[in-house]
């Protein structure tokens, strides 16, 4: 089978799944639903795999691979900024190449882990269908994102995965909360939206075309041609409107607030969407997008300063966040925010690795989370937990080694990743020591705050309700084996591209290479260090990850748990942490607020003011009494009932002068009739 | 046969109307019958006008097709002339789809005074269809204004409780707009011959006698003074200004929506508002080229304004139908918006936004009238959970919501990134703008969605909601269907559209494809996807 | 022409001496008849007898001047003859069972509208001031008494004496300006009054004064702001037939006579009389419109309405050309059928304990009487000039002309006047369709009032959609006439 | 010698005494003679005219409007009588029953 032509059926899977389970589903017995809702990702798992293996078997030079299956639309003719006419057409079309190979391997590999983890989670609740049909919706969507061809094709994905994540947030839609957090992720995720399509408008009207391998070509043959050249404004405004809508998607600063929230969602949709998939979107954008980022330095180092803040500013969030789902959520942000901090440095392809890996392990320790939740009878609060590493074994071993992972420690994947990402910030001509320094320090707090969160959960003393204590329970086998396989993932996936200084071969960097192919551009020479060196700062960060654990052992392990020892530690920063530095609450004063005030303002302006003559007129046949308070009524309702009121004043005369008295009839003839004289004698010439 | 493909247009457009006047005798009290048969003529009639989109040649759609032309008032040099180009196509259909819908949705929701109220609607019809169809300005100008009167009775007798002021607020308001209208097509009609017989190319063609030729005024745009053209764009700007509805020309919208029954709404909303758009683009723009031009800051800040105005001001609405029709100032703006970007794209995009938002929004108008059947109120406070007990219902407003909102796949992406792709090429602040209108709209719909079908059911009115049955699924599957072919599968309308969009273009903006060779085909010489690059 | 007395002379009257001749017979016949119902239907004959001497005028197809060029006989005058006939014919078709509820079906009153008319067809065909006088005093006389037929009754007493007191006053001031034309030219002939008053400059202060006291007499007749006050006392007094007549025969009437006037004998003075005249149409047109918004008597608020029309068609005269001419004859044609389709309505809702003059009296009426609501619907529509109906179409011209030549500005106000006058004709409309019925609605028919509704709907209705041959007619009566 | 345009002067103050009169009186009768008033200035008019103008035409006309005046008078007393006997009164003051 020609797996690599069959790539558009991929998405299509769980499109099938979704129609089944959606029309029909609430019909079906749980167990079927489910069956069908992984069956799905499974099969698209099995193409996935089989297309990547025979890209895999291709010339590197020729891993490249596009499916059109019909032109979406044609919206004519078009002049592109250099003067040229072009055709906003788009193509339904697929791309695989290395970048999305790795990506639909990731989608539809954790996908199909956390489908068959959902049908144990999710067993006991209503609605179980539903669940399953906008998970297979959510994977059509991803799938589309990473696949297709052109920049609307990934903005199909881009708003759909936005849609999934809508209704998954607003899962338990009865819950107020659920309901907020879906609106808040789907309007924020908006504005990051209106970037990225001003974005994608730019770049049709600069290359003609937003097919990725046709701007890629255009932009390299422009800067052969010497049309295009680095710096230039165009690229840098493409860039940021891009970012714009990475940030949006990929819960950077300043548009991170949606993601915390989403945690209303079910837990493996935290997992699947808001950890291993949907949010990297934005990483996998930037990185499709590379050669505008490399043409626009300027972007990119905005990209790896906010990546880098965005580290470290949600890292500190986390330190002191008590929901378990929370904390993963700021890990995520922040991890995040290593991503674009290697995207930014020009690391493409360490921010992707750091990606996949994070994939793993982030969706390792959500689904753990999800275990604990689930043992706890959907307690989530770390407060009250403790010492429930003997009660659910597999759990506490897996999420161990999930946090062992995200911590950086040496063997495991997030090592490999993690530290890819600070020696290229630290080497990269484009990087700073500085840029380095945040990421180290970000990989303290991580450590910390992850250990913080083991140690919460798993040891000290049980501070769990009573009620809810006896009940603790191992989570089924449909929960536990997705854990167990993606330990082994967060443990292996590392593997894929061990740096050459251990002597690996950084096999993951040159299966990328065909698509982050840098530009012939002139720039800094990169400093060679030594490998000696690259292991020195390794073993540096090592360290400060190793001393983040330290200081977690010693608050939370050795010490048992008290609230306000904890509270106090921080001194005044902690509420401003514990909320979150207020951004939730400056948002709502600045725009939120605003933009609803705007909204009554203007409502009350059109009603009162703008609304029309017709309502002046309307007005009159009520002449009677309202002589009095007319004055009020005519500035009040303003501008357009003026008019109405002029028309009134102009009946009031009317009325004076038709006073059934003959004479003065006669008399205003007479009147008309001077006028007229003294106008025509005088007034003519 | 013959006859029937000579008089399509005639017979699809009087179909109605010869079902009035069968509904006319019909026993008052025989209330299944008169529902029937109105139903029956309604979706005859829009089975009678499949046969157009069949037989409209594609490849030529900047001609107008199936015309009839048949001298009426020879005294004034008017003419039964119609005809069809890909443009009002479009437009057409949309009409004779939505029109049985509306009828259907009405089977429950009016029970007094049915003779009429069905009268009133196919009357309607025949009102719009006329419209689209027209290619004699005289001719279009007596559509115009015929379709006011059942309009008017419909929201007037059927209408909620400010039905009277509403309604006559809607006559008013476009009778103020259309006389000006009325104005401008005198000042072309006598400005013609003088015309013709400076320009032999003119002469040549149309003659040099008064005429009400839209194709000899669209040829005449050319030669016309534009101190001229800017005077009679200001009065069609008033005429289709007040019909779109541009800001600040909107306030009759929300009182007629609000008071209308669900069918007047779709109507209203699908048909009654493109007619101001479709005015634009027939008459204004390539009759008065240079007006046009001179219009264009204005125009284009309107709209913005429009798409900003209208959906900060839909948020904060408490009454579901106002905001749907506050919603639809916001997209009427970006419709206009894209029509006066002046470019393919634009006003490609700006004519599928509006049989989007004839499908979007038609939809929305035909869910909260299910709702008001069912609950009798559309205080957005007074619902809440309604998922629970109505999951089709949500399943669908759901899909609505998305459509209108523009999520890709769907139709409204299509209109409104072409818009904005339009927009850019003018100016990319136009886009960046309304872009926010993009934002916006997901906030207060999402937000209605949220308000209404998540949280808790605890409105005990709402607990026993009856969802959606048969009829309903009926009325709304076709808007669906509608909208996921254009979110697909666009391209036949964009087909439909495009030469004569590019036309448009050619006469406002003459040089717009120089450096494309073949100019003078009307469509440029732009090389296919791949081809090139 | 240089003989006294010819027998063509005779046969140039001939359709005026019809209706004298009729108007006598009645006088005498009333004295013979019991049933005096049936001296409506002998006024009938007579109109249809000079209608078809008019029909044999026009088939010899050749304009006469008779009587030593004191009156001709012209495309032009035989149109407007026909609509003062059709206006005639059709009040005294709703006046048959009006009169006899309101007790006073007298036959003095069949004779005063035959000489009313014959009147208003002397000054239709009237090219010399002495003609147009006698004419136009006939007409008013015969007027001011059929204002106040309803004897035993207050308003139609009161709305007698004023438009008497007020028309005579105006006759006066009119006649003090044909006193002066006549010194300035020498001649009571229209053309060579027009020849004299070229002669002399256009500033002149003697010419000027004849002309503002001509306009004045004028816009009184036509009901013209700030002529027009008379008009909603008149026409709410009147028997409602009357009111209907007045509505249309006697401004039609008023309308010839001023366009003669003012197209022929002081065409000179066109440059001065035609700002007074643009406000005086912008007055009329608008104070019309907004008086009318709050009556809630039907008459009184079809006055006003009739005072908003006579503003419009002045823009006819105001254009002064080819298409504003035309405009004038065929709006009022137009307007006759429509109005009169109106009153006959009006005259249906008074019963015998009803007076039915309030708006509130239409209430529901669609419920009780459907086909005659929808008919109503559709004259209002034509006096508000909504496609398809003729109204449109009279309106249409209207505007055309002065668009055609320049007056924008009137013409945009003359819209947005029409405008307006949808809102308070749309108030009968609601009462009509959407108001509960109450006990007080109803109507009461008569074949008369039957015959009128059907002609008056007819016309309505095909001059709308096909208005072609009427163009052709109202063409050709202006074309060959200026 | 008596000049034309004091035969004009002459009427013209007539016919501003009829307005006046007009304007000014409570009785209707007054009322209806100040109307004749104006008329038998317009006939001075005329007459002047025509005499000044050595023509026959003014006097004709001026026969014409006296006819006309004495027709008006009497529909007019016909219809004061009409009121009167409804009325009882002969003060146009007291005529409004209608108005706006």
């Amino acid at each position: 089978m020609n797996f690599l032509d069959l790539i558009w059926l991929i998405p299509l899977f769980p499109v099938v799944g979704f129609l089944v389970n959606g029309l029909i589903g609430k019909r079906l017995p749980k167990s079927v639903v489910g069956i069908i809702g992984a069956g799905a990702v499974l099969v698209s798992f099995i193409f996935s795999a089989g297309a990547v293996l025979q890209l895999a078997q291709l010339p590197a030079e020729e891993r490249s691979h596009t499916v059109r299956l019909y032109q979406w639309f044609d919206a004519g003719a078009a002049q592109t900024l250099g003067g040229q006419m072009a055709r906003f057409q788009v193509d339904f079309g697929f791309l695989l190449d290395p970048l999305s190979s790795v990506m639909i391997l990731v989608v539809t590999g954790i996908g199909f882990l956390i489908h068959v983890y959902s049908t144990g989670y999710m067993h006991e609740e209503d609605g179980f269908y539903r669940f399953f049909a906008y998970l297979n919706l959510f994977m059509f969507s991803m799938l589309t994102l990473v696949l297709g061809s052109n920049y609307l094709m990934m903005f199909i994905g881009w708003e759909g995965v936005g849609l999934c994540s809508y209704l998954l947030i607003g899962y338990y839609f009865h819950k107020k909360s659920a309901g907020d957090a879906a609106k808040k992720a789907f309007v924020v995720n908006r504005v990051g939206d209106w970037g990225l399509s001003i974005g994608i408008m730019l770049i049709f009207v600069s290359f003609g075309t937003i097919e990725f391998t046709a701007v890629g070509e255009a932009v390299r043959e422009g800067l052969a041609a010497g049309s295009f050249s680095v710096s230039d404004p165009l690229f840098i405004g493409i860039a940021l409107a891009l970012f714009v809508g990475a940030t949006g998607k990929s819960a950077q600063l300043p548009l991170y607030v949606w993601l915390p929230d989403a945690m209303e969602g079910p837990t493996p949709v935290s997992a699947l969407i808001h950890a291993a998939t949907m949010v990297t979107a934005g990483v996998y954008m930037v990185a499709r997008s590379n050669f505008i980022f490399q043409m626009a330095p300027e972007a990119m180092a905005v990209v790896a300063v906010i990546g880098a803040l965005t580290a470290l500013f949600a890292a500190s969030i986390g330190l002191v966040q008590n929901d378990i789902k929370r904390v993963l959520a700021y890990s995520t942000v922040s991890q995040l925010g290593y991503m674009f901090l290697a995207l930014g440095v020009g690391a493409f392809a360490a921010g992707v690795f750091h990606l996949m890996t994070h994939a793993f392990f982030k969706a390792l320790l959500f689904l753990g989370s999800g275990s604990v939740i689930h043992a706890m009878h959907h307690e989530q609060d770390m407060r009250k937990m403790g010492a429930l590493k003997n009660k659910i074994p597999i759990t506490f071993k897996t999420m161990a080694i999930g946090t062992l992972a995200i911590a950086g420690i040496p063997g495991l994947a997030g090592f490999f990743s993690k530290d890819e990402i600070l020696w290229k910030a630290f080497s990269n001509p484009q990087g700073h020591v500085i840029l380095w320094l945040l990421g180290v320090v970000v990989a303290g707090m991580t450590a910390f705050y992850m250990f913080r969160l083991l140690f919460m959960t798993f040891y000290g003393e049980s501070r769990v309700d009573h009620h809810v204590e006896h009940h603790i329970h191992e989570s089924p086998k449909s929960m536990t084996i997705p854990l167990m396989v993606l330990a082994a993932g967060s443990v292996v996936s590392g593997y894929l591209g061990i740096p050459l200084w251990l002597g690996g071969t950084n096999a993951f960097e040159h299966w990328l290479e065909p698509v982050f192919e840098p530009l012939p551009i002139t720039q800094a020479a990169i400093v060679e260090h030594s490998h000696a060196f690259e292991a020195g700062m390794a073993a540096l960060s090592v360290m400060v990850a190793l001393a983040g654990i330290y200081l977690a052992y010693r608050k939370y392990y050795k010490t048992s748990y008290r609230a306000e020892t904890e509270v106090a530690s921080y001194g005044a920063a902690y509420p401003v942490l514990q909320n979150k530095y207020y951004v939730d609450e400056l948002y709502d004063g600045l725009f939120v607020n605003r933009v609803k005030d705007a909204g009554v303002g203007l409502w009350k302006f059109d009603a009162k003011l703008v609304d029309g003559a017709v309502n002046g007129s309307a007005s009159l046949t009520v002449t009677g009494a309202n002589g009095s308070n007319w004055w009020d009524r005519w500035i009040v309702d303003g501008i357009v009932r003026f008019i109405g009121g002029f028309i009134k004043t102009a009946s009031w005369p009317i009325r004076l002068i038709e006073t059934g008295y003959t004479q003065n009839y006669a008399l205003v003839m007479v009147l008309g009739v001077l006028i007229i004289i003294g106008y025509a004698l005088w007034g003519g010439q | 046969m013959d006859f029937f493909r000579q008089h399509i247009l005639t017979i699809v457009a009087f179909w109605p109307v010869a079902g009035v006047i069968v509904l006319v005798f019909l026993n008052k009290e025989n209330k299944t019958l008169i529902r029937w048969w109105a139903n029956f003529v309604a979706f005859a009639g829009f089975v009678i006008s499949l046969p157009i989109w069949f037989w409209f040649d594609f490849e030529n759609s900047d001609q107008m097709q199936f015309i009839q032309k048949v001298p009426w008032i020879q005294n004034l040099g008017v003419e039964y002339h119609v005809g069809i180009d890909g443009i009002s196509l479009l437009l057409v259909m949309l009409t004779t789809l939505l029109g049985p819908l509306a009828l259907l949705s009405s089977w429950d929701a009016i029970d007094n005074r049915l003779k009429e109220y069905y009268a009133f609607l196919l009357m309607l019809q025949t009102g719009m269809i006329g419209v689209f169809i027209s290619l004699d300005f005289f001719l279009f100008y007596v559509f115009w204004e015929v379709m006011l009167v059942p309009m008017y009775f419909l929201i007037g007798v059927w209408g909620g409780s400010r039905k009277l002021y509403a309604a006559i607020k809607f006559f008013l308001y476009t009778l103020f707009g259309s006389v000006l209208l009325l104005l401008g097509i005198l000042a072309l009609y006598f400005a013609y011959p003088g015309m013709a017989a400076q320009q032999p190319s003119l002469a040549a063609e149309f003659g040099t006698a008064h005429t009400f030729n839209v194709l000899a005024f669209q040829a005449m745009g050319s030669f016309l003074p534009a101190g001229l053209q800017w005077w009679i764009f200001l009065a069609f700007f008033v005429g289709f200004a007040i019909k779109v509805p541009m800001f600040p020309f909107h306030t009759w919208l929300p009182d007629a929506h609000v008071e209308a029954p669900t069918a007047g709404s779709v109507i209203l909303a699908g048909v009654l508002l493109k007619m101001g758009t479709y005015g634009f683009l027939r008459f204004s723009l390539p009759m008065l080229p240079e007006g046009t031009k001179a219009f264009i800051p204005l125009m284009i800040t309107l709209s913005i304004v429009g798409i900003v105005y209208g959906a900060l001001v839909a948020m904060m609405q408490p009454d579901m139908k106002k905001l749907v029709a506050y919603s639809s100032v916001s997209h009427m703006g970006f419709v206009t918006l894209g029509m006066f970007a002046l470019n393919p794209n634009g006003l490609n995009g700006s004519i599928i936004q509006q049989i989007n938002h004839g499908i979007s929004t038609g939809a929305l108008f035909l869910i909260v009238g299910m709702i008001y059947e069912r609950r009798h109120t559309r205080e957005i406070s007074q619902f809440g959970g309604i998922s629970h007990v109505m999951p089709v219902f949500a399943v669908v407003f759901l899909i609505m919501t998305m459509s209108s909102i523009g999520l890709p796949l769907l139709n409204g992406f299509i209109g409104e990134f072409t818009i904005l792709m339009g927009a850019l090429q003018a100016n990319l602040w136009y886009a960046i703008a309304a872009g926010s209108g993009i934002v916006l709209g997901a906030a207060y719909m999402l937000w209605l969605y949220q308000r209404t079908m998540f949280g808790t059911l605890d409105n005990p009115a709402n607990q026993k909601l009856l969802d959606m049955n048969f009829r309903e699924i009926v009325t709304v599957a076709p808007l669906i269907i509608m909208a996921f072919w254009i979110g697909l599968y666009p391209a036949p309308f964009f087909k439909a559209v495009e030469k004569p969009v590019n036309k448009i273009v050619l006469k406002v903006r003459p040089d717009f494809f120089q450096g494309a060779p073949q100019l003078n085909a009307g469509q440029p010489a732009v090389p296919a996807q791949g081809d090139a690059r | 022409m240089d003989q006294f007395f010819q027998i063509q002379d005779i046969g140039a009257i001939a359709p005026e001496l019809e209706m004298a001749i009729f108007g006598m017979i009645l006088l005498v016949a009333d004295l013979l008849i019991e049933q005096k119902r049936k001296l409506g239907w002998i006024a009938l004959v007579g109109i249809g007898c000079s209608a078809s001497f008019l029909v044999l005028q026009r088939l010899r197809d050749v304009d006469v001047s008779a009587y030593g060029g004191m009156l001709v006989v012209d495309p032009f005058s035989a149109f407007f003859k026909f609509i003062f006939l059709l206006g005639a014919a059709l009040s005294i078709a709703i006046s048959l069972k009006y009169l006899d509820i309101e007790r006073e079906n007298h036959g003095e009153y069949y004779a005063l509208i035959l000489f009313a008319t014959m009147g208003m067809m002397f000054m239709a065909s009237a090219v010399d001031l002495v003609t147009l006088y006698i004419g136009l005093e006939t007409m008013a006389i015969a007027t001011y008494v059929l204002v106040g037929f309803l004897r035993n009754n207050q308003r139609s007493n009161e709305a007698s004496i004023k438009y008497f007191l007020l028309g005579a006053f105006s006759s006066g001031i009119l006649l003090y300006g044909m006193s002066l034309l006549y010194g300035i030219s020498g001649s009571t002939k229209f053309v060579e009054i027009a020849e004299a008053l070229s002669r002399r400059p256009l500033t002149d202060p003697i010419s000027l004064m004849a002309m503002i006291t001509l306009l004045a007499g004028m816009f009184f007749k036509i009901a013209a702001v700030p002529f027009h006050q008379w008009t909603p006392d008149a026409y709410e007094g009147a028997p409602t037939s009357i009111t209907a007549y007045m509505s249309v025969a006697v401004k039609a009437a008023s309308f010839a006579m001023m366009v003669r006037v003012f197209m022929v004998a002081i065409y000179p003075l066109r440059p001065e009389w035609v700002p007074i005249m643009s406000v005086v149409c912008v007055l009329t047109m608008t104070l019309g419109n907004i008086a009318a918004i709050t009556q809630s008597n039907i008459k009184r608020l079809l006055a006003y309405s009739s005072i908003s029309h006579a503003g419009y068609i002045l823009l006819g005269l105001i254009a002064g050309n080819e298409t504003g001419l035309v405009a004038i004859p065929m709006y009022l044609l137009i307007y006759t059928f429509t109005n009169i389709g109106v009153w006959a309505v009006v005259v249906a809702l008074r019963r015998k304990d009803v007076i039915g003059e309030h708006v509130d009296d239409m209430s529901g009426l669609f419920f009780k009487h459907p086909v005659s609501a929808i008919l109503m619907l559709i004259f209002l529509l034509s006096l508000a000039g909504i496609p398809p109906t003729a109204g449109f179409i009279a309106k249409y011209f209207l505007f055309a002309a002065a668009i055609e030549t320049g007056h924008n500005v009137l013409a945009v106000i003359a819209v947005l006047n029409a405008a307006i006058s949808i809102y308070f004709y749309f108030r009968i409309v609601v009462a009509m369709f959407m108001r509960e019925a109450t006990e007080k609605t109803g109507l009461v028919y008569s074949p008369g009032v039957l015959t009128a509704l059907g002609v008056a709907i007819l016309f309505t209705i095909f001059i709308g959609i096909y208005p072609d041959p009427l163009i052709t007619m109202a063409r050709q009566a202006v074309v060959m006439a200026f | 010698m008596v000049a034309t345009h004091h035969y004009l002067f002459l009427a013209a103050a007539l016919f501003t005494i009829g307005v006046i009169g007009v304007l000014t009186r409570r009785n209707i009768m007054i009322v209806l003679m100040s109307i004749e008033l104006m008329m038998n200035a317009v006939n001075i008019n005329l007459i002047a005219f025509s005499n000044h103008l050595q023509q026959v035409n003014g006097q004709i006309f001026a026969i014409f409007v006296i006819t006309v005046a004495a027709a008006e008078a009497a529909v007019g007393l016909g219809i004061v009588i009409a009121m009167f006997k409804n009325k009882e009164t002969m003060n146009i003051n007291e005529i409004d029953l209608m108005k706006w």
